[in-house]
């Protein structure tokens, strides 16, 4: 019985993304949209609605290339190495106090964990293609990657030493005892986090190795219809994971006045967390390589370092 | 002013090359018969005077050279004399005309403010002109342009070869004789 | 300690975003580092030169539309110009006050277009839309005067086509107005951006020889201190009666090409201004003959005509053989000169700054391969 | 009998007429396939000469084309419509067709311009293709040079249209 419950809460987590992830990318369009002096999506439905269904439909149905020189077996495999993880980490997500996954004592390690998985996805997509741009798009995603692993992770360290768990269920509990969010105490950390967030995603200004001016598509530039469905689903997807930890371990995950159930509180929270980056992909231009890799090395790193630092003489000073 | 940049280039050409090669001979009888039955389209109304080979042309000064009196080193004495000096090559432009072809370089000089027409006569047959690119950078697309649509050689330039065709295309589509047949190119 | 890696030759183009048209670059690269750079084009070489040479005078005005289709006005006026020297027309006071706020106004389209654009290659996305919003606006009085949009074929051999619309003057003068508003907006939005900063200064650095020795001309030339601008040198038209300056660089990186860019919308709307204030309200507004006559037959002889358009220098030979069809024409394309400098420059740089020097350079594919 | 979007259904066992009128369902999914189709088209960055900065403008905020869910991919393998916006010349027509047999079906492609759809003013020129329709097969024709935004949207409404009669099974000859 319990395994029937399991799966059920794993498949309505999965329409239920699949449909944020649908609206998240109208979202995106509508909000750079307005920012841009234009509407964006209106024909298709009501204020475009079905703008996205239409797009995710058309290219579930658009022709599969496979290209002649690429590497099949690997060609194939990259999207799904890189589509499954970015749903797998919502397993351990907590939407509210009594709608969760699996109850993981090593939640954050497990969602750090899988989520670098799908590096590895555009690695092979963007090798096997053989075409230079997606290789050259892949290494620089997954030097990009990697490096702002380190900073991402680091920041999210000092959450661990305050709460003393790793059990995403236990930070929103410690953050509902000591009566604020994490944000307050663990803002440098935040901060961090939310910067190297966004080179993890590879959104604008870290957007890079998709950088349509340099690099056409970067690694998913030889991918077409479904195939490219997924890359770009796993894109939206993991933003909202990465959006969803950051209200889990700063935003007090789904705590809020109880005139709205806990689970909106999250998604709340979560869409303003993805607000912010739409809006930054509105304003900046790219960031270079070199600057890139030089503020992650140099900047973030230490600062992240720091905060562990001074997280830790506090809760050894605090006792 | 143009009068004595005029003048001055006239002197500095005839003093670099050792003869007198632009200078003006006296206007001839216009009965003398020059190869115009070969070129019986332009002389109609008027007849077409001898070139003055240094003359004001619009107000600015033109110099007319035989393509065996230009050189790289000529280019280099225009550059770079103290007086001259015209570092800015403006424009090539090729003409075929019927019995002659002309490459001609417009100078301007950003110290002095001053221009210059130089025009390079060669023959249809073997059009040659040594190449401005070891002198103007400028000259390196502009001549290639010209060999690419004129079919002018320009000896000394480092990289002459097809720019804006096909590099196997055949023929040279501004030269006055070429005929454009869209069918035989697979384009019509 | 370096580590070797395998050369690679990387093709860019003629599909590719940033290229803004059908150019191509065949980049040799040593990891993300280019050790050399050969531009391709002629992928939209249309010969319009050769068909120059089939045409009437007036014909080939809306050929010269298709060159720098950004910035048309001026290669219609070049071209005009040209054959009125062999002609020695005069142009009457009108026409000549309309061909500058025409060209001026078109002049800061371009440059908007080239502001989006550039933006848009460096990552980007909003300054392009912000940038066609105003732009549209501009092409709106462009397309009131002329009936088209970008290719006007405005001008016509002694003076201009058409007679400005009532109140045109006055909504000129709006809509620069409200240019010069978007302009400081823009400034304010983009030129202290940290990121845009650190993409352009010091980025495709060339110096003032370089300029100079690779005939580059331009908004290019001035920012590395060239201080060449046809309209001030060499007044044509009748440039030498408005009051503006020529903005000049020493920098000569793509940050100081932005500058100037910027800088010159600026001195265009004040040319405009000025120009709208003093235009005569009545008058002829093309030379009498040039009215009457549609088969114009300069005089034998020929010469060479330049004007400053938004790329740089653009020139005109006309060849006349004092028949109704001109015997050459020969188009000097600032682009075409300009884009050479690009084997020299990209050398050194590496992937990421190659669409931030091209996209510096306002390179117009119509105009590279004529 | 009749069937609906066939001409000559004459020749046809009335069998097998009949199978094919039961399966209605069938005709439903390719029009569902259309709608989405027609609701997104995804046309590729391919701008070639002057067209290319009205297809631009097209984009800008007064036009907007991303309100008809028409958005620009830099990557032919994820486009679905090709604009071939400005004069193809004899140099450019392999890349051209290249990038098309790149192109995942079902694809189309719509010819912007008179350069694009014959030549237009350079038809006399030496080294321009009269008409993109010589090697790739055109949907639509946009006449214009350029034409002007509002021209290219009708275009895409064209193709839209199209589409949707061909799911249906109608024939289209002319867009």
């Amino acid at each position: 019985m319990e395994l029937v419950y399991i799966i059920l809460y794993a498949v309505i987590t999965l329409a239920v993304l699949l449909g944020a992830v649908t609206y998240a990318i109208l979202f995106e369009r509508k909000v750079i949209g307005y920012m841009q002096l234009r509407p964006g999506p209106n024909r298709h439905g009501p204020w475009g609605m079905l703008q996205t269904v239409a797009d995710v439909m058309k290219l579930l149905m658009k022709e599969d290339i496979i290209p002649k020189n690429a590497d099949k077996k690997v060609f194939i495999l990259a999207p799904i190495i890189a589509f499954v993880p970015s749903f797998a980490i919502f397993a351990s997500i907590s939407w509210s106090d009594n709608i969760y996954g699996a109850d993981l004592n090593i939640g954050l390690l497990y969602f750090i964990g899988i989520s670098s998985i799908t590096t590895l996805g555009v690695l092979m997509g963007g090798w096997s293609s053989n075409n230079k741009y997606s290789l050259l798009g892949a290494i620089r995603g997954v030097a990009q990657v990697i490096s702002y692993e380190i900073p991402l992770v680091l920041s999210v360290l000092g959450v661990v030493i305050l709460v003393g768990s790793l059990n995403f269920r236990d930070i929103v509990y410690y953050q509902e005892s000591i009566g604020m969010w994490l944000i307050i105490p663990q803002f440098l950390a935040f901060v961090v986090y939310m910067i190297s967030a966004i080179a993890e995603l590879n959104r604008s200004p870290f957007d890079l190795p998709e950088a349509e001016s340099e690099l056409v598509s970067g690694y998913h530039t030889e991918y077409s219809g479904f195939r490219f469905a997924f890359f770009m689903l796993a894109e939206y997807v993991y933003a909202y994971a990465i959006a969803a930890l950051a209200t889990t371990l700063f935003l007090g995950g789904w705590l809020g006045p109880a005139f709205l159930p806990g689970i909106v509180w999250f998604f709340l929270k979560m869409s303003v967390i993805v607000f912010f980056w739409f809006w930054l992909r509105a304003t900046l231009p790219r960031a270079r390589v070199d600057n890139l890799m030089r503020f992650g090395w140099k900047v973030l790193i230490p600062l992240a370092l720091l905060n562990i630092v001074i997280t830790s003489i506090i809760k050894v000073w605090m006792g | 002013m143009s009068q004595e940049v005029l003048d001055l280039v006239t002197e500095k050409v005839h003093s670099f090359l050792g003869e007198e090669v632009l200078a003006y001979e006296e206007p001839e009888p216009p009965e003398e018969p020059r190869e115009e039955e070969e070129k019986p389209k332009r002389k109609k109304k008027e007849e077409p005077k001898p070139e003055r080979p240094a003359s004001l042309n619009f107000g600015q000064p033109m110099i007319i050279l035989n393509t065996e009196h230009w050189s790289q080193a000529l280019a280099e004495m225009l550059r770079d004399d103290e007086e001259l000096q015209f570092d800015f090559l403006s424009c090539v432009t090729g003409v075929d005309y019927p019995e002659h072809m002309e490459v001609i370089y417009n100078l301007y000089s950003t110290v002095k403010d001053h221009y210059l027409y130089v025009k390079v006569k060669t023959s249809r047959e073997e059009p040659a002109v040594a190449s401005s690119e070891p002198v103007w950078k400028a000259g390196d697309y502009m001549e290639r342009e010209i060999y690419d649509l004129m079919g002018i050689e320009f000896p000394g330039h480092k990289n002459q070869k097809r720019i804006l065709l096909a590099d196997d295309w055949e023929g040279h589509p501004l030269r006055k004789d070429y005929v454009t047949d869209k069918k035989a190119l697979g384009l019509d | 300690m370096s580590i070797k890696t395998e050369e690679m030759v990387l093709n860019m183009g003629p599909q590719h975003p940033s290229t803004h048209g059908v150019f191509r670059l065949k980049l040799h690269v040593s990891g993300e580092t280019i050790t050399k750079a050969e531009p391709v084009m002629g992928y939209l070489h249309r010969g319009s030169e050769k068909l120059a040479e089939g045409f009437i005078y007036t014909q080939f005005i809306p050929y010269t539309d298709r060159l720098d289709y950004l910035n048309a006005m001026t290669n219609n006026y070049v071209y005009c110009a040209g054959v009125e020297k062999l002609l020695g027309w005069e142009i009457p006071e009108r026409a000549e006050y309309l061909r500058v706020i025409t060209m001026e106004l078109n002049r800061i389209a371009s440059h908007l277009v080239w502001w989006g654009t550039y933006l848009l290659d460096i990552g980007a996305l909003s300054p392009f839309l912000y940038a066609f919003k105003d732009r549209e606006i501009v092409l709106d009085r462009l397309n009131e005067i002329s009936g088209a949009r970008m290719t006007f074929n405005y001008m016509r051999v002694g003076g201009v086509k058409w007679d400005a619309p009532a109140g045109w003057i006055e909504k000129v003068q709006e809509t620069v107005k409200q240019i010069s508003e978007s302009i400081e907006m823009f400034n304010t939005l983009v030129t202290g951006n940290e990121i845009f900063q650190s993409r352009t200064i010091g980025v495709g650095k060339l110096t003032k020889e370089q300029v100079i020795d690779w005939g580059l001309s331009g908004p290019i030339a001035r920012a590395s201190g060239v201080n060449i601008d046809l309209r001030k040198t060499e007044p044509y038209s009748i440039y030498d009666r408005f009051d503006f300056d020529v903005p000049v660089a020493e920098e000569g990186d793509a940050y100081a090409r932005y500058k100037v860019r910027i800088a010159e919308i600026r001195e265009s709307i004040k040319i405009v201004e000025q120009a709208c204030s003093q235009i005569p309200a009545e008058g002829e507004i093309i030379h009498k003959k040039g009215a009457r006559i549609m088969m114009i037959k300069p005089p034998a002889g020929e010469a060479y005509t330049r004007a400053e358009a938004s790329k740089g220098e653009i020139g005109v030979y006309v060849v006349s053989n004092g028949k109704t069809k001109p015997y050459r024409v020969k188009l000097r394309r600032p682009s075409f000169v300009n884009v050479a400098i690009l084997q020299d420059l990209l050398v050194g740089a590496s992937i990421q700054d190659v669409v931030a020097i091209f996209g510096s350079l306002d390179v117009v594919l119509g105009e590279v391969d004529a | 009998m009749e069937l609906k979007g066939f001409r000559e259904t004459e020749q046809y066992d009335p069998r097998v007429l009949e199978d094919v009128n039961k399966s209605v369902f069938f005709t439903k999914v390719e029009q569902l396939k259309a709608w989405s189709r027609t609701r997104s088209l995804w046309p590729l960055t391919f701008g070639l000469a002057c067209c290319a900065i009205e297809m631009m403008s097209t984009g800008g905020s007064r036009y907007d084309f991303d309100r008809f869910g028409v958005i620009f991919r830099a990557s032919p393998r994820h486009a679905d419509v090709m604009i071939v916006a400005g004069t193809v010349t004899a140099k450019m027509a392999p890349v051209l067709r290249t990038l098309y047999d790149q192109m995942p079906e079902p694809k189309w492609v719509i010819s912007m311009g008179s350069c694009a759809t014959c030549g237009g003013p350079y038809k006399e020129s030496y080294s321009v293709l009269n008409g993109v329709d010589k090697i790739v097969p055109v949907d639509i024709y946009v006449p214009g040079c350029p034409p002007t935004p509002p021209a290219l949207i009708d275009g895409v409404e064209l193709l839209r249209e199209k589409i949707r009669r061909e799911a249906k099974g109608e024939k289209v000859t002319q867009g």
